[in-house]
């Protein structure tokens, strides 16, 4: 019987620093063939061990479709994540999943989608991102709305700027008040604000929102108000989980297991979830 | 006694002098009592009193959710009193946030607790109002107050360890000694901080051992032997051996007994240039 | 004032100033004050050579086992402290008590030898100690007959204040006690300079001229400090320069007539006690002059 | 199949399951507690007793294990499992509410996928069940479906007839295995129906009353009025049969360490608290409300079967006497207060 | 950790100071002393907390040395007051749990005691060497964790 | 990037490659221990080259963090720092393993103390590893200096510290500055007369605007820190308005009681009630002697205030000043509070005078057995006997004096075991003196060695012996006893092996020299070490000769140790740059070494818990009570928060705090734990 426990042993292939405090590691299989067997949905997220500190939960950043890696973003905070810092190219960790459910891609086929995000938040939604431009044709136009409280915390500049050349994806950058470089292209202001200013037409069109709790707060009721409904409107949760299985009894909002039943969720199903998160 | 204590709480509630009386009410057996935290002047009569009122409600004064009921009476018990002071002495609470309703007491327990057969705080030391007439305080000496540490002192090194060793296995680190306890009030513990870890957090005998000699060297110099921590523990830990013998030994070496005068210092926060040092080379 | 029962104290005499002994005229008159002023002397029964002799140079543990012998003896009869009027005696006592103490196999040897526990807290003390101790007062008030401004220089000698860690008896360089009880006593002490120098000593028969030498310095010194007398609390002192006066005259040119006096003598005399019965007449110099000082 | 035990055949009972290579578990005096401990021999066993302080849960969810093992070499690291810790052995005297606990466990540890540390150490140990002959106050084993002499959870259920016989009743295939290998240890069942003393249990609450008032109340007072006096530890959470939460650290050396699996219980703050300080179940009300809910709500809508047995030993061992049947008695009678918003 | 001859491992903790100079005042002495020393450094004695000792304890030293300035030397003028009195609290509180106190010494050294240094160190390391290793704390480590469900409460004994 | 460490490991010549395989050390760091990015070995790490090793290979290999296996940190934990600064690199990602002191010189097995060193490198590795960035505080420096001794050290490095532009306070124990140099007749080895020399400095100094001068005052207390002193005086009472007194000498001269002995002349001449204590005393105005004065003794003794006493008032009546008169009785002792930046220690030394210890002299008995200081005020024109050597016992010229080396010093037994360096010179200096004044006189000088070691000393106390005709005799004086109105000198010729009793006239003792009576006392006041015979200790013996144990406490002159004056001279100067080089920063930069209580993002603020422990143990006084509010201005907790600027980094609050809420910079939790979890035992 195998242990559900036991994390696949990967070393670090690269890394690059997204903004102060956040890291982003490209972990390959340490053990090639338990590499290629490896298979994961966009949405899913996964427990990354430092030997001798502890685990910790973030989702699996890069998409489905890169095949021989998977990428995870860590902004250090607790003991695993200055842990995770510590790391060098080459070192190892272990890394355990995939959990959780994914992000329905394929009910998007054929419709519009913007992605809303804040902050330290956009590594989930750049995973289903990528996973859609790389089977771009599936979906009519794609809007991404990104913000963050300074220029310098935004990530993946450089796949901003990539996004940013493509024609077929509006990007749309802002950062809140008072953060921006006088160099700055991008929008000014709050993320919901900027939200209600750019987002597309609401009709056949999929939101996918994820922030930290108050930008969640304020952006769900504008999409409502530019008539998204409740179950097109699409979020992911970052819970405190340990697990990821189900077994330990952590990440429960009302009788959801957000290991097992998420972190994907619509925010029709959110509304029903008493208001314990 | 218990009628008294029920006018006297509904007194302070009705004049608003307090907001909440805590104190003691039925347990789910006879030989069981509860906390209760009365509100409204007409529930009083849920206060009672008997031999079996051992908790010391004063750990309530640490908890968010009880002090957000407001100003609160407290019964307590000569040994419970001793709290007050070493809270006030350690800036927890100020003295006018806390009503003080003492109660003479002269044993409390089924069968007495080993604190009531040496106990010398019958009425205690600091109250705003006295319920029961007043019992003289006894001069206890030095010994008798700790004979109960006797017998073990006087086991063989192997003994000692095999004995602790015996008892700490049992610990299966629920921290119900640490949440009773008034004086552990440390929002966020020491065995909670994980950069570094310097507590082991699993329920091994490592672990174990270092939980409990760092709990009971915490309350070096501050514990008042209300021996709440060995009433509740679940695996039944005789933990109060661990601070009594740090009592006896703070009393023996500074001359300070916690909790019986408000104004000298507190033992670990001060020094003697005279202080022993028999042990240094 | 009630007169409280003398305190009762052992007396040591050691073989120089016992009775038929050379110097014998200091043990009768350390007696016959004693029956006067002071505690009650009560002779050491049994008591032993103190092992000043040679024994201390050829075989350390017998010397210390004679010595300790003798506390041991004083300590089962109960006395807390014990006289040793000639210095060497007290010397060796003290110096034996130290040893044992410090040395606690050297301590199981002497208790094997002398089959007699010695816990040895027992007070060794000097002459002029038991004088400074008890009797001041007593001196003052018994005191007779005061001497018509007779100059005494008082003559300590080496062993009543060497060595001075051991002994820690007044001070090793410049000790007043003598002087302080011949002032007692209404003599006037004299200030001179060879308190405390050698007298020679055990060298007396084997380096006569060495001692001559010696004793030459102290008469000489003591002669121009205008001393009509020299006190002394030993009897090997008081062998060296009263014996051997006249030689001294002889070899060095210079005519002395210093009379030696033990301090017990003078203090007996003040006390109007008789000077045969403080064994004056034993002297070689003779003491007349300081006996009619006192008339 | 139905044997009769006699109480003076204890002693060859356990000698031969030793034989057999079992490790026996039973009930031991231990000053003011009786626990269930491994023993040697027989005369240790304590069957006086309502119930043992510490529960079976021990035996299959440890309060602490390593999960994993590791050596770490500058920046290599080698794994390696755990093995021995299924230990083929026999809990003799476990009371029926605590061996119902272990089919409701399964559940949770093998959902979706299989705990091996709890699914390994479950077929290695074989459960002998006695039957309560007496309960006190705190049992309410009735009012959860249960009953003082149930079956379900145990291998084999004794029950006693007279005060030195035991009528054996084998519940599962193990348990027949078990009687069939220690043939000579048992005798033929009593022929009629013995009277089988069993203890009754008063029945304290409705259970199927709970759920619904639990499905609309997540917000009322009562949560925090009844928890007030509860100071947070995880007494109740530990000693209970049925509570399974854990978490996981690691502890090592700078060469060697393990992965390690520890109780934890939803009634400490810690528990929720994110690293940045937000913590989702901040007072001691909403952690009561989870402990309620979870056990009596969300665990019956998830794998439909109460997650408590009813075996009292929470109320039992609460520094503040906070007794769990008191708290579904008022929430499964009518005159609850009505709604209140905080 | 072969078995030959049992050579104690000691950790010193040192105030910066006093002691870690007398350490520094012996070593230009170049007087020799054993080696099973490890010294960790701490600005002052007051700066040490019986935290230190469990987990030092726990990584398997077998004795311990705390020592720092002589009472009225401190440079930080009551330091070594408030360890001492630390000291004389959790001392007997260890022996009381069958911790030999012979494994934690305590001593004054100023930075002009190199001597003393060398003394109160050998002297550690052979008391300690005498008492031999320190059984009771290692075999909790081997213990560890790996004490899964069977062992769970019976406690052995340690 | 993790964090990646270069192991340096030194040979240190061979003083660590002769018993340790610093290549062994080298090569397991970089196998075994994470972090470790780059390793090398080099001959002397200290050196320039070294150096400039260590700064290349931070650049080259990219290091954030080094660790200097070499000697001890107290020796170039502040070279090593500094370089790493220099690359850009936090100093405090530069640790030191002693790799010397404490293993190489001291375990001589090689295998042993190659384990051992691996052992120690790997501690510092992991130290390293939880090393954060620390920048150093700034502090504000109090430009000015304190200078504590009023001799020829303190004059020094205050004229030198005021020439640099700094004001300097200066404060002296006596009436008047000077010290021992002022009782000088001539000074060797040139033999220029000590006031002639001294007198210009102590008049520049009296003049000097930027020295504060503050005579007859003692230091009450010293509190802070580097650059930020609160030092309390006490002005004892004069009873002379230093203001208006002119300095005219009517009061002294009319002042009844002539019989006091003077200290300045060491008991040989008098002195009166009010008085200066030499011609040449800056400042040049009186003092009362409260102990001897006539008026002060019957006010006492009616127990009324001075004032109203009327016995004698013969030198306020003399006083020419008007209105007000210069002299007031009623002057009271009064404490002033000076800031100061630095201070220099300068408190000189004291002449052993209890010749009781001797009692083999005559024990203090003979007038005529006199000390080094007495010869010299006897020599001295403005001394008692202006000059001309005559004995104090009945003022006859001696023919025959003997001088007595090494009294109270190299004599353990007696308690003094060190050589106090300046008397062989001095006394070669008496015997010149002595010739040159009594030209048929005959010196005769007792002696063990003769430790003339300056600069032209050796052929002066040739000359001594050669040209005035000095007679050396090798050996120790047994004793000294009065025969008729001669001291009979009693010593011995170790050369020839014969005894030698000289009848002298007079017998001069070369007196030890000792630290003050109260130097223990004042140490303790500032916190500053000192040895077994009570002389202050310097930070290293080689290479910080003149700084204290203290941050910015400087040391000057004997009170450090026995010295000639070149020396001192040397050394209040080297005491005086080092304190021009503190002041010359505006902000000082103190070790970031401070503790910090935590804070962290709302809801929880802090994890302290505000009870306030730390406060209580701190010596300080460095931890301060702040509130932490809501918006809404109401206080949500209340919570302890470090004065980086007092804290001197005990770490007394990091160990008594329960939670670990506070922790020391440096020697923070994680630091000490990593070191403890590297000492691979199991």
């Amino acid at each position: 019987m195998d242990n559900i426990y036991r994390p696949y042993l990967m070393n670090i292939g690269d890394m690059t620093d997204e903004a102060p405090g956040v890291r982003t590691f490209r972990l390959n299989f340490s053990n090639e063939e338990e590499g290629n067997k490896f298979q994961f949905q966009t949405g899913q997220f996964g427990l990354y061990s430092v030997f001798g500190a502890g685990e910790s939960t973030f989702c699996i950043a890069s998409s489905p479709t890169k095949k021989d890696y998977i990428e995870c973003t860590f902004r250090q905070a607790g003991r695993v994540t200055n842990a995770l810092r510590e790391l060098n190219i080459g070192d190892t960790l272990g890394f355990r999943g995939p959990y959780g459910n994914m992000f329905p891609i394929e009910k998007w086929e054929g419709k519009n989608l913007v992605f809303v995000a804040g902050g330290i938040a956009l590594p989930p939604l750049r995973s289903v991102i990528w996973n859609c431009l790389d089977l771009r044709d599936k979906y009519k136009n794609v809007t991404i709305i990104y913000g963050a409280k300074t220029v310098a915390d935004l990530v993946y500049k450089d796949e901003l700027k990539e996004w940013n050349a493509r024609d077929d994806v509006n990007l749309v950058t802002t950062v809140d008040p008072g953060g921006e470089t006088p160099d700055w292209a991008g929008k000014v202001g709050f993320v919901p604000t900027v939200v209600e200013e750019t987002a597309p037409d609401s009709n056949d069109t999929i939101a996918i929102v994820c922030g930290p709790p108050i930008m969640i707060k304020f952006t769900l009721p504008v999409l409502e108000k530019l008539g998204f409904k409740q179950d097109k409107v699409y979020t992911t949760l970052e819970n405190r989980m340990k697990c990821g299985l189900g077994k330990c009894g952590r990440c429960n909002i009302g009788c959801t297991y957000v290991c097992k039943e998420g972190p994907v969720f619509t925010a029709e199903e959110i509304s029903k979830m008493p208001d314990e998160f | 006694m218990i009628e008294e204590l029920r006018k006297k709480a509904e007194e302070l509630l009705r004049s608003d002098t307090v907001k909440v009386v805590f104190g003691y009410g039925e347990g789910s057996t006879p030989e069981r009592t509860r906390p209760v935290f009365i509100t409204k002047p007409e529930d009083v009569n849920k206060l009672t009193w008997n031999k079996y009122c051992v908790y010391n409600l004063t750990t309530y004064l640490k908890r968010q959710e009880t002090r957000k009921l407001g100003k609160p009476a407290i019964i307590v018990k000569g040994c419970d009193a001793k709290t007050i002071i070493v809270l006030l002495k350690e800036c927890q609470i100020k003295r006018e946030d806390v009503y003080v309703l003492g109660v003479t007491c002269d044993g409390v327990g089924e069968p007495l607790a080993t604190k009531c057969k040496a106990c010398d705080v019958n009425t205690p030391r600091i109250y705003d109002d006295l319920v029961g007439e007043k019992i003289e305080n006894k001069e206890i000496p030095f010994d008798e107050r700790y004979a109960e540490l006797d017998e073990y002192e006087k086991l063989s090194e192997k003994e000692k360890w095999d004995f602790w060793q015996k008892q700490f296995a049992k610990c299966i680190k629920c921290y119900a000694c640490s949440s009773i306890c008034p004086l552990c009030f440390c929002d966020r513990c020491i065995v909670d901080k994980n950069q570094p870890q310097w507590i082991d957090p699993s329920a091994h005998p490592r672990g174990n051992l270092s939980w409990n000699v760092t709990r009971a060297y915490h309350l070096a110099g501050r514990c008042i032997n209300c021996e709440e921590c060995q009433r509740v523990c679940p695996v039944d830990i005789p933990l109060n051996l661990l601070n009594k013998k740090l009592a006896k030994e703070t009393e023996k070496n500074f001359k300070y007994r916690s909790g019986y005068n408000i104004d000298d210092e507190l033992a670990m926060s001060t020094y003697k240039e005279e202080d022993n040092q028999d042990f240094f080379k | 004032m009630q007169i409280e029962e003398r305190k009762k104290i052992g007396y040591y005499p050691g073989c120089a100033i016992t009775m038929g002994s050379s110097s014998e005229e200091y043990g009768t008159s350390v007696l016959r004050v004693s029956e006067e002023i002071g505690p009650e002397l009560e002779e050491i029964h049994d008591w032993n050579c103190c092992g000043a002799s040679s024994a201390h140079a050829t075989n350390h543990k017998l010397s210390t086992a004679l010595s300790i012998r003798n506390i041991s003896l004083a300590e089962q009869s109960g006395y807390k402290e014990i006289l040793a009027p000639c210095p060497m005696c007290s010397q060796r006592l003290i110096i034996s008590q130290k040893d044992v103490a410090d040395d606690e196999e050297l301590k199981k040897d002497v208790e094997d030898a002398i089959e007699m526990p010695c816990d040895g807290d027992v007070k060794i003390i000097n002459y002029l100690e038991l004088i400074k101790n008890y009797c001041m007062d007593e001196i003052a008030e018994k005191k007779k007959k005061t001497p018509k401004d007779l100059k005494i220089a008082s003559y300590y000698g080496c062993l009543l204040v060497r060595p001075p860690k051991v002994l820690n008896f007044d001070d090793p360089e410049n000790p007043q006690s003598m002087d302080e009880i011949v002032e007692a006593i209404g003599a006037i002490p004299v200030d001179w300079e060879f308190k405390t120098n050698c007298c020679g000593g055990g060298f007396t028969l084997s380096r006569t001229d060495v001692v001559l030498k010696l004793t030459n310095d102290i008469l000489e010194c003591a002669a121009d400090a205008g001393a009509d007398a020299i006190a002394v609390a030993c009897p090997m002192c008081h062998a060296n320069l009263d014996m051997r006066q006249k030689k001294i005259g002889k070899e060095y040119k210079r005519k002395y007539d210093i009379p030696i006096v033990y301090i017990s003598e003078l203090i007996g005399l003040a006390l109007d006690l008789g000077p045969i019965s403080l064994g004056l007449n034993k002297h070689f110099i003779d003491t007349k002059s300081v006996v009619n000082a006192f008339a | 199949m139905e044997k009769l035990l006699n109480k003076n055949s204890f002693d060859s009972l356990i000698t031969g399951l030793k034989k057999q290579g079992y490790k026996t578990i039973a009930p031991k005096k231990d000053n003011k507690l009786v626990t269930l401990e491994e023993i040697q021999d027989a005369n240790e066993i304590s069957l006086d007793h309502v119930i043992t302080n510490n529960s079976i849960k021990e035996f299959f969810f440890p309060k602490t294990e390593k999960i994993l093992s590791y050596t770490i070499e500058k920046n290599k690291v080698e794994m390696e499992e755990p093995e021995g810790f299924a230990v083929k052995s026999v809990i003799f005297g476990s009371r029926p509410c605590d061996a119902f606990s272990l089919p409701v466990m399964d559940k949770v540890f093998n959902w979706d996928c299989s705990d091996k540390f709890w699914v390994e150490r479950r077929e290695a140990i074989t459960i002998v069940t006695v039957a309560c002959d007496k309960c006190d106050s705190y049992c309410f084993c009735t009012s959860v479906g249960l009953a003082p002499d149930a079956k379900q959870g145990s291998d084999v259920l004794l029950t006693k007839i007279s005060n030195d016989e035991y009528l054996v009743e084998t519940v599962t295939e193990k348990g027949e295995n078990l009687v069939k290998e220690l043939e000579s240890v048992f005798s033929d069942p009593p022929s009629g129906t013995p009277d089988r003393q069993v203890a009754t249990v008063e029945k304290k609450f409705e259970i199927d009353k709970v759920k619904p008032w639990l499905d609309d109340n997540f917000q009322h007072n009562v949560w925090d009025e009844f928890s007030y006096k509860c100071i947070g530890c995880g007494a109740c959470t530990f000693v209970c049969p049925t509570c399974h939460c854990f978490d996981i650290v690691d502890e090592c050396t700078m060469t060697k360490g393990d992965r390690v699996k520890n109780w934890d219980g939803c009634q400490f703050t810690m528990f929720t608290m994110h690293t940045s300080g937000h913590n989702p179940r901040s007072t001691q009300g909403m952690r009561w409300r989870q402990r309620i809910m979870h056990k009596f709500k969300y665990y019956v809508e998830k794998f439909d079967s109460t997650l408590c047995v009813g075996c009292g030993r929470c109320s039992r061992v609460c520094p503040a006497d906070m007794n769990i049947s008191e708290m579904l008695e008022i929430i499964a009678t009518e005159e609850n207060q009505p709604v209140s918003k905080e | 950790m072969s078995e030959t001859k049992f050579e104690p491992k000691i950790i010193a903790f040192l105030c910066n100071w006093c002691t870690y100079a007398g350490a520094d005042l012996a070593g230009t002495g170049r007087k020799e002393y054993q080696a099973n020393v490890r010294i960790i450094k701490l600005p002052c004695t007051g700066g040490i907390d019986p935290l230190f000792l469990i987990k030092a304890f726990e990584r398997g030293a077998d004795g311990i040395l705390v020592s720092g300035c002589h009472p009225g030397d401190c440079h930080y003028n009551s330091g070594n007051y408030h360890a001492r009195r630390r000291w004389n609290v959790f001392r007997p509180l260890l022996e009381f749990c069958g911790i030999n106190p012979e494994r934690i010494q305590f001593s004054w050294i100023s930075a002009a005691e190199g001597g003393k240094w060398v003394e109160t160190i050998n002297g550690v390391v052979d008391a300690v060497r005498a008492l031999g290793p320190f059984e009771g704390y290692q075999k909790l480590n081997t213990m560890g964790p790996d004490i899964s469900g069977e062992a769970a409460t019976s406690g052995e004994t340690g | 990037m993790g964090k990646k460490i270069g192991v340096f490991v030194c040979h240190c010549g061979t003083n660590i490659s002769a018993t340790v395989d610093v290549e062994k050390v080298a090569e397991e760091a970089k196998k075994n221990n994470p972090g470790v990015a780059y390793t090398t070995t080099y001959k002397y790490m200290c050196s320039d080259p070294g150096q400039k090793l260590l700064r290349d290979k931070i650049k080259e290999e990219g290091l954030d963090g080094v660790v200097v296996a070499a000697c001890s940190p107290k020796m170039h934990e502040h070279t090593f720092r500094n370089a790493a600064v220099k690359t850009g690199l936090n100093p405090y990602h530069v640790e030191i393993s002693n790799l010397r002191e404490q293993c190489s010189w001291v375990h001589p097995d090689k295998p042993t103390g190659t384990e051992k060193s691996i052992d120690l490198v790997r501690m510092m590795t992991e130290k390293t590893r939880k090393d954060r960035s620390l920048t150093p505080i700034k502090v504000p420096v109090t430009k000015r200096a304190l200078v504590i001794g009023g001799g020829i050290a303190g004059i020094q490095a205050a004229l030198d510290i005021a020439d640099g532009g700094h004001e300097v306070i200066m404060v002296e124990r006596e009436a008047s500055i000077g010290g021992h140099m002022a009782q000088l007749s001539e000074t060797f080895p040139t033999l220029d007369c000590s006031q002639c020399i001294m007198t210009p400095k102590m008049v520049e100094l009296a003049q000097h605007d930027n020295i504060k001068l503050y005579t007859w005052s003692e230091i009450e207390a010293v509190d802070g820190y580097i650059g930020n002193f609160d030092v309390k005086i006490r002005k004892k009472a004069r009873s002379v308005d230093l203001d208006l007194c002119t300095g005219c000498s009517s009061c002294w001269q009319v002042c009844p009681c002539k019989k006091i002995k003077s200290e300045f002349d060491m008991g040989l001449g008098n002195r009166t009630a009010i008085y200066i204590p030499f011609p040449q005393a800056i400042p040049s105005k009186p003092v009362i002697d409260r102990e001897n004065c006539i008026l002060f003794k019957d006010a006492r003794k009616k127990n009324i205030p001075p004032n109203d006493s009327k016995v004698c008032r013969k030198c306020i009546d003399a006083c020419p000043i008007a209105p007000v008169k210069a002299i007031d009785y009623s002057q009271e002792d009064e404490i002033v509070t000076e800031k100061v930046g630095a201070i220099i220690v300068a408190t000189g030394f004291k002449e052993l005078d209890d010749t009781s210890m001797y009692g083999e002299y005559g024990g203090g008995k003979y007038k005529d057995v006199i000390t080094g200081l007495q010869f010299e005020r006897l020599a001295s024109a403005s001394g008692p006997t202006e000059g001309k050597i005559e004995r104090p016992s009945d003022g006859k010229e001696p023919e025959i004096v003997v001088f007595i080396q090494c009294v109270g010093s190299r004599d353990p037994a007696k308690g003094c075991s060190y050589c106090s360096k300046t008397c062989c010179m001095y006394t070669a200096k008496h015997t010149m003196l002595y010739k040159h004044k009594v030209h048929d006189g005959h010196a005769f000088v007792f002696y063990i060695d003769i430790r003339c070691a300056g600069k032209d000393y050796e052929e002066f106390s040739q000359r001594a012996i050669e040209e005035e005709g000095a007679t050396y005799l090798r050996g120790r004086v047994s004793r000294i006893y009065k025969k008729g109105d001669k001291l009979v000198v009693l010593g011995a010729d170790t050369l020839t092996g014969s005894v030698v009793e000289i009848e002298a006239d007079m017998v001069v003792l070369a007196s030890a020299m000792k630290a003050q009576d109260d130097a223990e006392k004042f140490a303790q006041k500032l916190s500053i070490q000192y040895n077994k015979d009570k002389f202050f200790s310097e930070m290293h013996p080689k290479l910080k000769p003149v700084e204290s144990s203290s941050a910015a406490i400087l040391l000057a002159g004997t009170c450090q140790g026995p010295k000639d004056i070149p020396e001192t001279v040397a050394q209040a100067g080297a005491a005086a740059s080092k304190v021009l080089a503190l002041l010359s920063a505006d902000e000082l930069e103190r070790e970031p070494v401070v503790a910090k209580v935590d804070r962290l993002p709302p809801p929880v603020f802090s994890t302290c818990i505000g009870c306030f422990y730390c406060q209580r143990v701190c010596p300080y006084g460095a931890i301060e009570e702040e509130d932490i509010k809501a918006r809404d201005g109401s206080v949500i907790k209340t919570v302890a928060r470090v004065n980086e600027g007092l804290c001197q980094g005990c770490g007394l609050c990091a160990a008594t705090c329960r939670s670990k809420s506070v922790e020391l910079a440096g020697f923070n939790d994680e630091q000490v734990y990593a070191e403890i979890n590297s000492v691979e035992f199991n």
